[in-house]
């Protein structure tokens, strides 16, 4: 098999930098093979008995199927893109040597996790992928930011990974097997184990319907912790402190996709209001994300949470049923958001190079000091433009068919839903709007308007190799890839490819064409916005946000369409909204996390001062008490040859009297 | 015929004699005196049963050989309350408690 | 009948006063004097229990040779004690011996219980053979040395021997012990 | 003379060398020390290798189903009216001791060439080291009760000495209370002892036995005896069997360091020197749970099932107390001490599940913390013996000085982690699997046990990373200030020696526990089938 070689490869690759990329690049070309090979054709399962315990016999092996095949060749290009822009970006540091063996041994775990195909060993590649994000953040382990964060990194993955370990226990116990194929293949027992009165009885086990919901309940626990959705997110936007390739290649493209991955490898055992939860929690994490973003200043902090909104996207289009849609979501994300990784590394590393140069202090990664670089580092601007482009989500790009597709999916799911569960899709249409508010934000503020710093000293083009890689990506942006008609999303290949679900998208034609064209028509809007409101006037935040309200009263004199007034309206409880729950999330989130690190010291205080003091204190208690007595008897021995006659006579005494008068 | 339990009951009066010296009295030798009264109250004792027993006469023989012993005893009690008496200067039992640990 | 019992009596208040007076008199050279008295008047008892022998050889052995020694080894030891003689004693028994006296008499009380409540009769051989005055027991006595008791006899004179070598080593004069 | 004979007294053969030799070589100890574990390692390596496994070699308790027999008779006394004392020499090994004698040589050899740091007479040392050892390998072959009473506690005089000479600052404190806690504990274990003795008569001679085998079928009970099961004899109104397998249990348990027993531990591994706490972690703790599988729950089957919900209970508790108790150390050694507590909390999880897995999945955490817990004094061993400090605070940064070191740290740290691919994460998570799916097997432990045991998993990550990430990274600050810089030295050579072949095992057993499972697995079941039919 082509894919045990190459995954064998990439363990290879541990040593130098040049054996790397050489190794992912032939991993590329071979899961392009294995792509092409098994592509709508027949899932391939390849297996080796790995060991049993008791009557358990545990098999690891590969499975291949649309899911994973198209997933490794996703993995494996976006790894060979970023290997290529990293040889350029690491250049200066010290360790490089290590950063390209954490690299490779990332690569190989995605890939591994991507392919196998038993839950255990799939557990294991899950933690071991924490293991090296927590190794790569941690990179530059001097910062001693750099460190807190890899370590909170691994810390919130642990806790998914708890999960994780809970459902795997839970279906082992019920189904004794944890080969994926026989639990959740099409003919497998997940989906032929009926609930009849709250016993969920598969075979011979049965347990309480409650474990059911449970079993789904953690691995979407697992998900949401590797996918840092909502409570499980506060580890993503500090994980920006590694190098930004890095970040590219984990934070945007795999290994956050990974838990998208999860619920998608083991779509079945979600029941009805797990996929409610995940709903809920999708279009939260989504929309707070997207309000976050609005408000943030450092550049891969915006890029941050707008993967964290994205990721909220795809688990709302999973909850809803739209497996495909997120699928193709996923994908289409996975490029342009590691394209704006990568479009940023370049910029801050430029401007690194130029506050070398200047010799002047400032955050090259806030881009508020930013501005105007569009005439100094052009390809770097038409990249970023494309790929903000595609996050918008903006006609003629791979992003608008992805991200309309869950939007009408989620139309159409919430005309049957009632109640709030209606109000779901309004806020993604919401979310989506916001994100194309804050990435025009982003690019006005960095390309457009003058450059905020004094010296004019030239801020020259990124070096090739990192055009290079760029360039590749924006291919992957633009809708071609894609589907060949813009516009219809049905019949993009990819999204027939994972349409291995039930849900079929219904073909209200009205509700299908409208919601496009407002969703496109809005966002031309407010793009226009954003240009007027950052690029004409100089200044730094606080003070724009001065001149914003009186600017308001003149946007609002220069504006005579009446929808502007609308948006108008809007921007500022949106603004409001994103600072209190950026405050609300810094405060309760990280405060709940705080004091969960720090009640746990304190109960650990607390048990090493038991366990010091009162069990060592009974411990040595008792010995004291054994020497008292010790004392007390020694005192008898007066000496005094007098007192022993006594004693002894007093013994006869009483041995007379008891024995005679009893 | 004087019956035996008043040779008993003399007995018995002595020996607690003996005993209250030996325990109470603050000089070696003294002590020494009610031991020997406590030896001759148990010797009293043989002697009047000894009389009952005819041919033999063993409680006779026993008495004459705790005279004896009771002899020897106190040669050697006395030579060990001298060499006290060298060694520590005053022969009271309470101020020789050396032997305490 | 009559005559023997007072005489006996006689003895035996001798004995128990002389012993009494022994255990309280401060003066202890007077306490050694009764001494001597109470041996003598005991050893008059063992002529009532008609053992004539025993009662020569308590004299001799015991008044004659125990005592002179112990009157020695008092002499020797005691010069310190003229001093503090005069302390007087008010009462007959001071504090600090009141515990050995309760003891004693508590052990005279239990004694002289067990004493009355057995009733002699039951031992066999007190009954059958009534001692009559005129038995030789002296004759018994050497007969009975020589053949039963001849071990113990041998034994005691090898621990006499030993004991008056032992006796004079550790009395000896010159290098401390 | 078979195999188990020389690997018993094979130490003891060097131990006589070592006395015999002037104290004029004394350079030579050490290489016979390390010559005398390198030959036992081969041995065990040898009964590893040609011990069979499969259905009919399982033998918890049949004794043709034994491998490696001996068995002579070694005292036999003509009592007269009480019958024949009978107590034979008695060996063997199946699928639970075996796995432990490859544990023991290996972390014997580890530890003698980290004896190489002591200086102090040498000859006492090594005379003790060697003693020691062969008492530990005689308590795991042992099949004859008297003969493992013995081994039991002479393996508790050379440590008393080894912990009492060498030691650290307070080392006879830490040694008399670890010699007086186990004592008392084995004390009533030896009136059980006589007791079983004189309730078992042994089928062939009809003589009253101490051999385990026939203790552990009822047949060879004797009538209306203490310990018979058909009698029910109650002693202070508990049933006798109950009893003593309480009493059994609470001897082994001061060994598995269980929470309110646990006390001795942290004290000796602080004081102890580094080679003997690399003993007393490695190999100690799992005499404790081997005692608890051969003796407490072969022996008085029903008495296991009835104790398995407090069991698994004091299971988790230990696990969560000592976690906690981690958290809050400033000391390494005695970090390393309270995670053992921890991990041992696993093994004790896995045997009240009484399932296949449970118990396959907590010899695995006793085999693979042995090697783990080996590492992570050796390592502290290492600093220690640079420094002679052992404050986490007083180190940062040392990953600049001391890189690989930092490497066989990291491999230990995330190795005891649980971190799959490490052998750890196995048996961690088949222990836990093994106390989830008892509720539904057998009914013995219920499931909130299995989630409270996994959240010590996630303390463990938690402690063991804070440790790792204050001494290791962020920028070189230590105590020490310059001399300490000059004095942290990379590992050398002998060191790395060392700690190559630990490391190897713990991610050798991570990616193919089948060379343990494989091994126990049909003793596994057949204790399973002895014990609740």
């Amino acid at each position: 098999m082509p894919l045990i070689s190459f995954v064998w490869v990439s363990t290879l690759a541990k040593r130098g930098s040049g054996i790397s990329i050489l190794s992912i690049l032939c991993s590329l070309i071979l899961s392009a093979i294995v792509f092409t090979r098994v592509w709508n054709g027949q899932p391939q399962h390849f297996q080796v008995h790995w060991f049993s315990v008791g009557s358990y016999h545990l098999t690891a092996g590969i499975l291949l199927n649309n899911l994973s095949a198209g997933m490794i060749l996703l993995v494996s290009g976006v790894a060979f893109i970023v290997h290529l822009y990293s040889i350029q970006y690491m250049r200066s540091d010290p360790y490089l040597r290590r950063y390209w063996r954490y690299l490779s041994l990332f690569c190989f775990s995605m890939m591994a996790l991507v392919v196998v195909d038993n839950l255990l060993v799939l557990y294991m590649f899950w933690e071991l992928v924490g293991f090296t994000s927590y190794l790569l953040i941690g990179f530059w382990y001097k910062r001693d930011y750099a460190v807190q964060a890899a370590k909170k990194a691994f810390i919130f993955n642990r806790i998914g990974d708890l999960g994780f370990l809970a459902g795997i226990m839970i279906l082992l116990n019920q189904f004794g097997t944890l080969n994926i194929t026989e639990l959740f293949g099409d003919g497998g027992a997940i989906s032929n184990a009926m609930i009849e009165d709250g016993v969920w009885i598969s075979g011979t086990h049965q347990m309480p319907a409650v474990w059911l919901t449970l079993a789904g309940g953690a691995f979407f626990f697992g998900a949401i912790a590797k996918s840092a959705q909502f409570p499980l997110h506060a580890w993503l936007p500090d994980a920006m402190a590694g190098p930004t390739s890095v970040s590219s290649l984990i934070h945007a493209a795999t290994m956050v996709a990974a838990g998208i991955f999860l619920i998608a490898r083991i779509y079945p055992i979600f029941d009805q209001n797990i996929l409610m939860l995940m709903v809920i929690t999708g279009s939260i994490t989504s929309f707070m994300a997207a309000t976050i973003a609005l408000v943030q200043n450092d550049l891969k902090q915006i890029l941050a949470f707008s993967t964290i909104s994205q990721l909220g996207f795809m688990m709302l289009a999973m909850g809803i049923g739209a497996y495909d849609a997120a699928l193709f979501h996923l994908t289409t994300h996975a490029f342009f958001k590691c394209l704006l990784f990568l479009c940023a590394g370049a910029v801050i590393h430029q401007l690194e190079y130029f506050k070398q140069a200047a010799k002047i202090e400032f955050d090259c990664q806030d881009i508020r000091n930013m501005g105007g670089l569009k005439n100094y580092m052009p390809i770097t601007f038409t990249a970023m433009l494309f790929a903000s482009m595609a996050l918008a989500g903006l006609p003629f790009t791979s992003g608008y068919l992805s991200k309309d597709s869950i939007l009408l999916y989620s139309f159409d799911w919430a005309s049957s839903q009632t109640g709030l569960m209606s109000l779901v899709p309004y806020l993604a249409v919401l979310t989506s709007l916001a994100t194309t508010f804050y990435i025009a934000r982003l690019i006005f503020k960095v390309f457009f308007g003058s450059f905020r710093q004094k010296q004019r000293i030239p801020v020259l083009e990124p070096p090739s190799i990192m055009k290079v890689s760029l360039m590749l990506l924006v291919l992957f942006c633009v809708f071609p890839m894609f589907s060949w008609n813009p516009f219809s999303v049905e019949n993009s290949w990819i999204l027939k490819g994972f349409s291995a679900d039930v849900q079929v998208l219904s073909q209200s034609r009205l509700l299908h064409i409208l919601v496009p064209l407002l969703v496109t028509f809005v966002s031309f809007a407010l793009i226009y916005l954003a240009s007027i409101v950052y690029s004409k006037r100089d200044g730094d935040g606080s003070v724009t946000q001065v001149a914003r309200d009186s600017f308001i009263y003149e946007l609002f004199y220069h504006q005579w369409f009446i929808n502007k007034l609308y948006n108008v309206i809007f921007v500022i409880p949106l603004m409001y909204l994103s600072r209190v729950s950026s405050i609300l999330d810094n405060k309760i989130v990280d405060g709940l996390v705080n004091g969960a690190g720090r009640s746990v010291l304190f109960l650990g205080a607390l048990s090493t001062f038991v366990d010091r003091y009162i069990i060592d204190g009974i411990v040595n208690l008792l010995g004291s008490i054994s020497k008292s007595i010790g004392n007390v008897t020694r005192h008898f021995q007066s000496g005094r040859v007098q007192h022993y006659m006594i004693t002894m006579i007093l013994l006869l005494l009483t041995f007379f009297i008891f024995k005679y008068f009893s | 015929m004087i019956p035996v339990t008043h040779f008993m009951i003399i007995s018995a009066i002595l020996f607690c004699i003996g005993l209250y010296a030996a325990i109470s009295k603050r000089n070696a030798i003294m002590v020494l005196i009610g031991i020997e009264f406590m030896i001759n109250a148990a010797i009293l004792n043989f002697v009047a049963f000894g009389a009952y027993d005819k041919e033999v006469n063993g409680g006779q023989i026993v008495a004459l050989f705790a005279i004896v012993l009771a002899a020897a005893g106190v040669a050697v009690a006395l030579a060990i309350i001298l060499n006290v008496y060298k060694y520590y200067k005053t022969i009271d039992p309470d101020k020789i408690h050396n032997l305490r640990d | 009948m009559r005559v023997e019992q007072i005489i006996f009596y006689a003895l035996a208040a001798m004995v128990l006063g002389s012993a009494l007076l022994v255990v309280t008199i401060r003066n202890l050279v007077r306490s050694i004097f009764l001494f001597f008295v109470a041996l003598i008047s005991l050893s008059g008892l063992y002529i009532f229990a008609s053992a004539d022998f025993i009662a020569i050889a308590q004299i001799v052995i015991y008044v004659g040779g125990v005592l002179v020694l112990m009157l020695f080894a008092f002499l020797l030891s005691n010069k310190e004690l003229l001093n503090n003689l005069s302390r007087p004693v008010n009462r007959l028994i001071n504090i600090s011996s009141l515990p050995g006296f309760l003891l004693a008499s508590a052990f005279l009380f239990v004694l002289i219980s067990a004493i009355l409540n057995t009733e002699i009769s039951w031992l066999g051989y007190v009954q059958q053979n009534h001692f009559q005055p005129g038995d030789n027991t002296v004759h018994n006595i050497g007969i009975s040395i020589m053949t039963r008791y001849l071990l113990p006899f041998e034994a005691v004179s090898m621990f006499l021997m030993m004991a008056l070598i032992g006796a004079a080593h550790l009395a000896r004069k010159g290098q401390k012990i | 003379m078979s195999v188990l004979s020389i690997l018993v007294f094979l130490p003891l053969l060097a131990g006589l060398v070592v006395i015999m030799l002037p104290t004029a070589q004394q350079g030579r100890y050490k290489y016979i020390a390390l010559g005398a574990t390198l030959l036992q390692l081969l041995l065990s390596a040898f009964v590893y290798i040609n011990f069979k496994t499969g259905a009919d070699f399982s033998g918890v308790h049949q004794r043709r189903q034994f491998q490696f027999v001996e068995q002579t008779s070694w005292i036999n006394l003509d009592l007269g009216t009480l019958g024949r004392l009978q107590i034979d020499y008695f060996m063997g090994v199946d699928g639970l001791s075996m796995p432990f004698l490859f544990l023991t040589s290996l972390v014997m050899f580890v530890a003698v060439l980290a004896s190489w740091e002591i200086k102090t007479n040498l000859k006492g040392y090594f005379a003790l080291f060697l003693l020691l050892d062969m008492a530990i390998i005689g308590v795991f072959v042992a099949l004859d009760f008297f003969l493992f009473y013995l081994f039991y506690e002479l393996m508790l005089f050379p440590l008393y000495f080894l912990i009492g000479m060498w030691g650290g600052v307070r080392r006879e404190y830490a040694a008399i209370k670890f010699f007086l806690y186990t004592l008392c504990g084995s004390v009533f274990m030896l009136l059980i002892i006589i007791g079983l003795y004189f309730s078992v008569t042994d089928p062939l001679s009809g003589s009253h036995t101490f051999n385990m085998i026939h203790m552990m079928d009822p047949a060879n009970y004797v009538g209306g005896s203490i310990f018979s099961p058909s009698a029910g004899q109650q002693l202070f109104g508990i049933s006798a069997r109950l009893l003593a397998f309480i009493v059994l249990f609470i001897a082994f348990a001061i060994k598995v360091p269980i929470v309110p027993l646990h006390t001795w531990l942290p004290d000796a591994h602080v004081e102890a020197p580094t080679p003997v706490s690399i003993i007393l972690a490695g190999i100690l703790l799992k005499i404790g749970g081997y005692g608890i599988l051969r003796i407490c729950y072969s022996i008085f089957p029903e008495a296991a099932i009835d104790s398995s919900w407090c069991i698994g209970l004091i299971g988790v508790v230990s696990i969560i107390y000592g976690a906690l108790n981690a958290l809050a150390q400033t000391d390494l050694k005695r970090l390393i001490a309270y995670s053992s507590v921890s991990h041992m909390g696993f093994v004790l999880l896995g045997f009240a599940s009484l399932t296949a897995e449970g118990i396959s999945g907590a010899n695995m955490q006793m085999i693979s913390h042995g090697f783990l817990s080996a590492m992570l004094f050796f390592l502290a061993g290492v600093i220690y013996n640079r420094v002679h400090d052992r404050e986490i605070a007083n180190f940062r940064g040392l990953s600049l000085l001391m890189p690989k070191f930092t490497a066989f740290c990291m491999v230990a740290f995330f190795a005891s982690l649980g971190l799959p691919g490490f052998s750890a994460f196995m048996g961690e998570s088949f222990s836990l699997i093994g106390a989830f799916t008892s509720e539904s097997v057998n009914g013995l432990i219920p499931r909130w046990m299995a989630i409270g045991g996994s959240l010590g998993i996630l303390l463990s990550a938690a402690y063991f990373l804070w440790t790792f990430q204050r001494m290791f990274f962020g920028e070189l600050r230590l105590m020490g200030g310059e001399d300490w810089r000059i004095q942290l030295t990379d590992v050398n050579t002998r060191e790395k020696i060392a700690l190559i072949p630990l490391a190897l095992m713990a991610t050798l057993l991570g990616l193919f526990p089948a060379l343990v499972f494989e091994k126990m697995n049909s003793s596994v079941l057949e204790l399973i089938r002895l014990v609740n039919p």
